[in-house]
């Protein structure tokens, strides 16, 4: 019997609509809010001062799946902001000029905005933006740029001295001192969580997989991304690793049927997600693996939050997004996972609202194509703006590509 | 046996006939227009009539292109770009890699021995530098389609044109001609920008030399003179090119007839 | 010289995408390096201090042609990443044994990886620019990051560089920067006197030529200029803005001037003036140096400042150079320059400057577009 | 007793105004540019000069606009189609503080003041411009007449959205469309929706202020002036001469030019070479 059957994707939605409601209410109890980005956040320090947390990346992504996205972009564009300007950005954006009217309901304005600077470039743009409009102060947390293994110790240290910095600042917005011991029980939390999550997206090592590493993921990853350092996002975990634990034995996946394993590179199109989904689905593809589900924080290969060292470890974590690594580590980590997770091909998704991940994309399909003579796919859309996805044109190249896999395949039996 | 290919594409829709020994009996091409479906038909009675073969006597039709699901009668759907792989490696043995410019979008095929796709790039979600840019280019110069390319031919000095958008390429001619250019130098230019956006898809699949031109655009002798010189080697383009997408899926047609047909196989 | 030989000269210089320049300087310098420099801001001092030759990349000035880098680009990033590629990809990086990129944007730190994997050959560093200018740790952090800069140019030079190496670099460069000053200042005085397409080729000879060389040379035009003869016309003053990392071509600045402007004030190539006032030593060259970048006033859309800041500075300049409007002219794609759009134009028409936005891309061929925008921006001024 | 003339030389057509003193049109001229504008720009003052039954040189200036602006040989100065424009729809229209001139190929928002003089403007150079090649090429595909696309739009019931910012590919977005057999007039008012769109947020861009002009070519076609006023909540004022815009506001600051001369003492009655 199905005990725990769809637990990962209801119980997040729960998670979430509580979340929202509770922020709705957070200007008029007078209880401080920030808004910070999801790449390598450092929610457990903003939580120990009880601050409300608003995503402004989750928001616009919310607005991209219930089809909202549309009008707060052209919003965005009749206040001046170029068309070619990341379409998140300009979610966000119309969203507060809409004066934080949104399909949830109402968004709290901020009393404090905490930028990394780690995800991308234009998190930095994106709240200064934001500091002008809601007339609130805006720290930077200046994220140096990881290279190698090794993060350099001066760099960890920078990151530490300012995050006693922003500690002052969220002293001076709230009124409220910070207790050491409640900082070091929520990392604690986080790390816990941490673990759990890492063993979820193991299970698709499994053949055939019980979850997608993609579709399911990104939904996955809300709690460990924003709910960090609660014990509902521990419970959370624990209930969708026994769902896949559920799956695997009464032998249910994602498909039906999986006939390929995919590693895939890019965000969704968060506006067209079920017809992109649907256009693999219908080859019997699972996403074994994906880079985007490690945006807010890579724990795949040891990284955990420490209450040991709390202030280094939520430093060494902000350092730690997928973005705010170089190309050929990221590179590295897709090769990890094809392997790993006995991949059959890559698909790279390129979107035009984020160079962060897009740039370079081509040079990465190369490396795949020509020195691992992997399979790989490049298809373009948009994450937030529904006016760049072309349902045939995306079709095309997704049925061509699993027509040649197919024909590979039938060759070598 | 005879088998049949329909490829639906934005512009045109072509129907080839194919004989289980290879040989193309008939073949059709009309313009897409409003009505899919019906061009889809249209163009497989016109191959019909031209090969003088009546409709029952096809035992499998695959239908191609962009409307391939349109293709109503068909028994199977495979894409062109599988399609056109297919079609230059049987009518072009030794090719390497396929380069097919439709009338809005453009494809760089790599292709292995037995016309398989091994890898492929498509222009992005962008129009430029497609068929229907040249068709605005032809349009402002008051040209027939059929003769720009070889118009182009005869320029000593070419243009250099910087934007392939399809939407802008009008103005940007109308203020050469308004600088006093010369018709063939500005045509010449614009043959070269597809070229060269041509080449860098060609270059993501790894060019090698033995490129077949397939496509509608391949009918144009301008442009296939512009691919050479900037590869720097041959380009095979002929009389069957524009068809190719419809000669590979009658190809896969006639496959999975024997297939089908085979003893031992349902 | 003659003043027009020394515009030749220039022109030679920043067309020679071939970097032959650079392969002169190496000849004769036997076993020096040469390290290409993107923009905005790169410590060309290191580079110097190492005994090298920091070259400016200034992507392909739209006289290449693309030939590979499409391949690698998609259609919606700025026209500078790709003709950088182009340039490495077609073998005009031969000169150079590495390159620089700085922390400006996330297509310049992606394009830092792709130049790693393409052109194995070369050594590439990507440098953080600090954008916590508030922290305390900021300096500190940022002397490090130098520092560890060094230590890779020192392992590709093959030699160690001393505080007095640096110092005299530091120096050196101060020169430079000075000159480059006076020119801008004789600019915003006498626009017609020199051009701004003349004053970005002075400026971007720079690119590959020896500090000293090049300030010499700018010396030597600053004392020619004054001779020059010429006649005001009847022009609107405008300030530039937006253009500090992909260049406009120079048919653009050219017919911006024609269309009725005197572009008196910009950010062109703003990276090689990029520290506003000298740089102060004493003791420790490296932490100078930390220290300038970090408390020196360059206001610009790929560093962190208080937005009203930003908008606030932009007023002012506008203000000082008695300008009577701006163009907001940024490269097409570009994410910093476009972003900033709306902030700039908000603060200036509340400052009721009037302002126009305009969109370049290295390659363009045609400038009717620009040119009617920028006539009528200047009929609306002057028929006001 | 003068005249004088605008001249307005447009990528698709030429369109000339004869003014006399008083501001009153005497005779309008609209023919197809073609590859020689010159040509088209003498013809089209020819043509002009006969409707209003003035010889060629009792015009006493001549102000050339649009794309062509600089090769009209005989203009005594140019001026951009933008100034002109505003200028135009605030003769058309004096309580106008809004302008939109859309065009074959070019978009713009302009924002005048009192005196119809430009305070700020905004122009699509990007992508899927020429909204009006853009319903060219629609009317084309769904065999329809240019005239009536507008009047067929506004019967939708059901409205297929077009989402592609690219006027090529919208249009296959419209072949897609009716393939799967939606109505000419859904797909239609989709279309137009799309362009609305965009217009809007042109205006909002440079301030959307009360009295909004619609000229160009495409001010011909109601269904964009029912769904531009819908979507801004107000009226949107059209005239039949609003294709004429151009080269009316040309011709209102030729004669704005000759009073000027005229003031200065400088006479300009007989035009060089004419006398
Ligand atoms: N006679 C011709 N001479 C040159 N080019 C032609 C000719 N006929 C069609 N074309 C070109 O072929 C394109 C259509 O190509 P096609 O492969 O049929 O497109 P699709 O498959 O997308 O319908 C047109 O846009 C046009 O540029
Ligand atoms: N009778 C009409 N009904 C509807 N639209 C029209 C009509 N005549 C012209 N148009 C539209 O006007 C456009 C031409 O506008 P116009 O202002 O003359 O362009 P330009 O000045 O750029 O040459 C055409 O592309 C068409 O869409
Ligand atoms: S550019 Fe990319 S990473 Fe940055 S905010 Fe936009 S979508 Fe997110
Ligand atoms: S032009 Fe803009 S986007 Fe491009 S590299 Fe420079 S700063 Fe980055
Ligand atoms: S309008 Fe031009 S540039 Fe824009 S997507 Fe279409 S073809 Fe490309």
């Amino acid at each position: 019997m199905a005990l725990y059957q769809d637990l990962g994707r209801n119980l997040q939605k729960d998670l979430l609509a509580k979340w929202y409601g509770d922020l709705a209410l957070a200007n008029e109890r007078k209880e401080p809010v920030a808004y910070l980005f999801v790449s390598g956040n450092v929610e457990e320090l903003l939580q120990a001062y009880g601050f409300h947390l608003v995503y402004p990346e989750i928001n616009a992504l919310q607005c991209g799946i219930k089809k909202a996205a549309g009008g707060f972009i052209q919003k965005a564009e009749e206040a001046g902001y170029s068309s070619d300007v990341c379409g998140y950005v300009k979610n966000d954006v119309g969203i507060a000029l809409a004066g934080g009217k949104w399909p949830l309901g109402n968004l709290p304005k901020p009393d404090l905005l905490v930028c990394t600077y780690a995800g991308c470039t234009t998190y930095m743009k994106w709240f200064e933006a934001l500091a002008q409009h809601f007339e609130c102060p805006l720290f930077v947390l200046d994220v140096p740029f990881v290279r190698d293994e090794d993060v350099p110790a001066a760099d960890i240290a920078y990151v530490v001295t300012q995050l006693r910095e922003l500690s002052v600042l969220c002293q001076a917005v709230t009124g409220r001192t910070l207790s050491e011991e409640r900082l070091r029980e929520l990392v604690r939390l986080s790390a816990e969580a941490e673990d759990l999550w890492v063993r979820v997206l193991e299970m698709a090592k499994r053949r055939p997989s019980p979850l997608d590493g993609f579709f399911e993921a990104v939904f996955f990853m809300a709690p460990i991304n924003v709910l960090r350092g609660t014990p509902e996002c521990v419970a959370y975990y624990e209930g969708v690793l026994r769902e896949m634990e559920e799956r695997v034995s009464l032998g249910i996946g994602p498909i039906p049927e999986e006939k390929f394993r995919v590693v895939l590179e890019g965000p969704p199109p968060w506006p067209h997600f079920r017809a992109f989904w649907d256009l693999f689905k219908r080859w019997g593809v699972t996403c074994v693996a994906s880079t985007y589900p490690r945006v807010g924080g890579i724990w795949d290969w040891g990284m955990r939050h420490d209450p040991e060292r709390p202030w280094e470890s939520i430093a060494t974590h902000a350092m730690n997004g997928y973005t705010n690594w170089n190309l050929a580590r990221r590179q590295a980590m897709m090769r990890r996972f094809v392997a790993e997770y006995h991949a059959d091909a890559l698909v790279l998704h390129s979107v035009k609202s984020c160079r962060a991940f897009s740039m370079g994309m081509a040079d990465t399909r190369e490396l795949f194509l020509r020195e691992d003579r992997l399979p790989a796919l490049f298809i373009e859309s948009d994450l937030a703006d529904p006016r760049y996805f072309s349902e045939a044109q995306l079709r095309t190249r997704v049925d061509a590509f699993f027509e040649a896999l197919e024909h590979r395949r039938s060759a070598r039996v | 046996m005879i088998v049949a290919g329909i490829d639906v594409g934005s512009t045109a829709t072509k129907g080839v006939l194919l004989h289980a020994d290879g040989r193309i009996l008939g073949r059709a091409l009309v313009p897409t227009g409003a009505n899919v479906v019906r061009a889809a038909e249209r163009a497989f009675q016109e191959a019909l009539r031209t090969a003088g073969i009546e409709d029952w006597e096809v035992c499998f039709i695959v239908g191609t292109g962009y409307g391939r699901y349109k293709v109503q009668f068909g028994h199977a759907q495979i894409t062109e770009i599988s399609c056109h792989a297919k079609g230059a490696q049987f009518l072009m043995p030794g090719t390497r890699t396929v380069l097919d410019i439709g009338g809005q979008d453009t494809k760089a095929i790599k292709v292995g021995e037995a016309g398989e796709v091994l890898d492929f790039c498509m222009n992005d979600k962008c129009a430029a530098g497609t068929g229907r840019f040249l068709e605005a280019a032809a349009g402002v110069l008051g040209l027939d389609l059929a003769e720009i390319g070889d118009v182009s031919l005869r320029s000593r000095d070419p243009l250099r044109v910087t934007n392939v958008c399809t939407v802008f390429v009008e103005s940007e001619i109308v203020s050469h001609l308004a600088k006093g250019r010369k018709v063939e130098d500005i045509l010449r230019g614009v043959h070269n920008a597809i070229a060269a956006r041509s080449l860098a898809l060609l270059r993501r699949v790894g060019y090698e030399p033995g490129l077949a031109f397939t496509g509608g655009v391949s009918r144009n002798r301008g442009m296939v003179r512009a691919l050479e010189e900037r590869l720097g080697s041959p380009v095979h383009a002929s009389e069957d090119s524009p068809f190719m997408g419809a000669i590979g899926a009658a190809l896969y047609a006639r496959e999975r007839a024997e297939h089908a047909a085979a003893p031992g196989k349902a | 010289m003659l003043i027009a030989e020394i515009f030749d000269r220039c022109r030679a210089l920043v067309d020679d995408t071939d970097l032959s320049t650079v392969a002169a300087w190496k000849a004769a310098h036997p076993g020096a390096k040469a390290i290409g420099c993107f923009p905005v801001y790169v410590p060309t001092e290191l580079v110097h201090a190492a005994g090298m030759l920091p070259v400016g990349l200034v992507g392909g000035g739209g006289h290449i042609e693309m030939d590979h880098a499409d391949s690698l680009v998609q259609s919606f990033v700025c026209s500078i990443s790709r003709s950088t590629l182009e340039l490495g990809m077609t073998g005009r990086f031969r000169n150079l044994d590495g390159l620089l990129f700085p922390s400006i944007c996330d297509v310049a730190r992606n394009l830092s990886g792709m130049c790693s994997r393409n052109f194995p050959a070369l050594w590439v560093d990507y440098i953080h620019l600090p954008q916590n200018r508030a922290s305390a740790g900021v300096v500190d952090y940022y002397r490090s990051e130098l520092a560890r800069v060094q230590v890779g140019l020192d392992v590709l030079a093959g030699r160690t560089t001393t505080f007095d190496a640096l110092a005299a670099s530091i120096q050196a460069f101060n020169q430079q920067r000075a000159v480059l000053r006076d020119l801008h200042a004789f600019r915003r005085s006498f626009p017609w006197l020199l051009s701004t397409e003349e004053l970005h080729l002075l400026t971007n000879a720079g690119s590959v030529l020896d500090v000293a060389e090049h300030t010499n040379l700018l010396q030597e035009t600053l004392n020619l200029l004054s001779m020059r003869k010429g006649k005001p016309k009847d022009r609107i003053r405008v300030l530039l803005e937006g253009a500090f990392c992909e260049q406009p071509p120079l048919e653009l600045m050219k017919a911006i001037e024609e269309a009725g402007c005197w572009i008196v004030e910009d950010d062109l190539l703003l990276g090689r003036r990029w520290l506003a006032t000298d740089v102060t030593l004493n003791g420790d060259p490296l932490r100078a140096l930390a220290e300038s970048y970090v408390r020196q006033d360059t206001v610009s859309s790929v560093r962190h400042e208080r937005p009203r800041r930003r908008a606030d500075s932009l007023v002012e300049r506008a203000r000082e150079a008695r300008v009577d409007g701006v163009l907001l002219c940024s490269a097409k794609f570009c994410e910093p320059a476009l972003f900033d759009q709306v902030l700039l134009r908000n603060a200036l028409e509340q400052a009721g400057i009037p302002h126009l936005a305009l969109e370049f891309e290295e390659k363009m061929g045609v400038f009717e577009t620009p040119r009617t925008q920028v006539e009528t921006f200047v009929e609306s001024i002057l028929f006001a | 007793m003068y005249h004088v003339a605008g001249v307005d030389v447009g990528s698709g057509t030429t369109k000339v105004v004869i003014m006399g003193e008083g501001r009153r049109v005497l005779g309008v001229s609209e023919l197809r540019s073609g590859a020689d504008l010159e040509a088209a720009a003498v013809e089209g003052l020819e043509k002009a000069c006969r409707v209003a039954r003035v010889d060629h040189a009792r015009i006493a200036y001549v102000a050339a606009t649009g794309y062509g602006r600089y090769q009209v040989g005989f203009r005594d100065v140019q001026i951009t189609e933008i100034t002109c424009h505003a200028r135009g729809a605030h003769y058309l229209f004096p309580g106008t503080r809004c302008v939109l001139d859309v065009g074959a190929q070019c978009t713009r928002a302009i924002n005048v003041d009192f005196h119809g003089r430009v305070r700020k403007f905004r122009s699509n150079d990007k992508c899927a411009a020429g909204a009006g090649r853009f319903l060219e090429r629609v009317a084309k595909a769904l065999e329809v007449d240019l005239e009536q696309l507008g009047e067929l739009s506004l019967r939708s019931k059901e409205p297929q959205p077009i989402s592609s910012v690219c006027a090529v590919l919208a249009e296959s977005e419209v072949i897609n469309h009716v393939s799967q057999e939606r109505k000419t007039e859904d797909i239609l008012n989709g279309v137009h929706r799309s362009i609305v769109d965009r217009l809007a947020a042109l205006l909002r861009q440079v301030g959307l202020e009360s009295e909004v002009t619609l000229t160009g070519g495409v001010a011909r076609n109601i269904g964009i002036v029912r769904l531009l006023e819908a979507r801004l909540e107000r009226q949107v004022n059209v005239s039949s001469d609003a294709p004429l815009a151009g080269a009316l506001g040309a011709a209102v600051l030729a004669l704005e030019r000759m009073r000027k001369l005229g003031a200065e003492g400088t006479h300009l009655y007989v035009r060089e070479g004419q006398a």
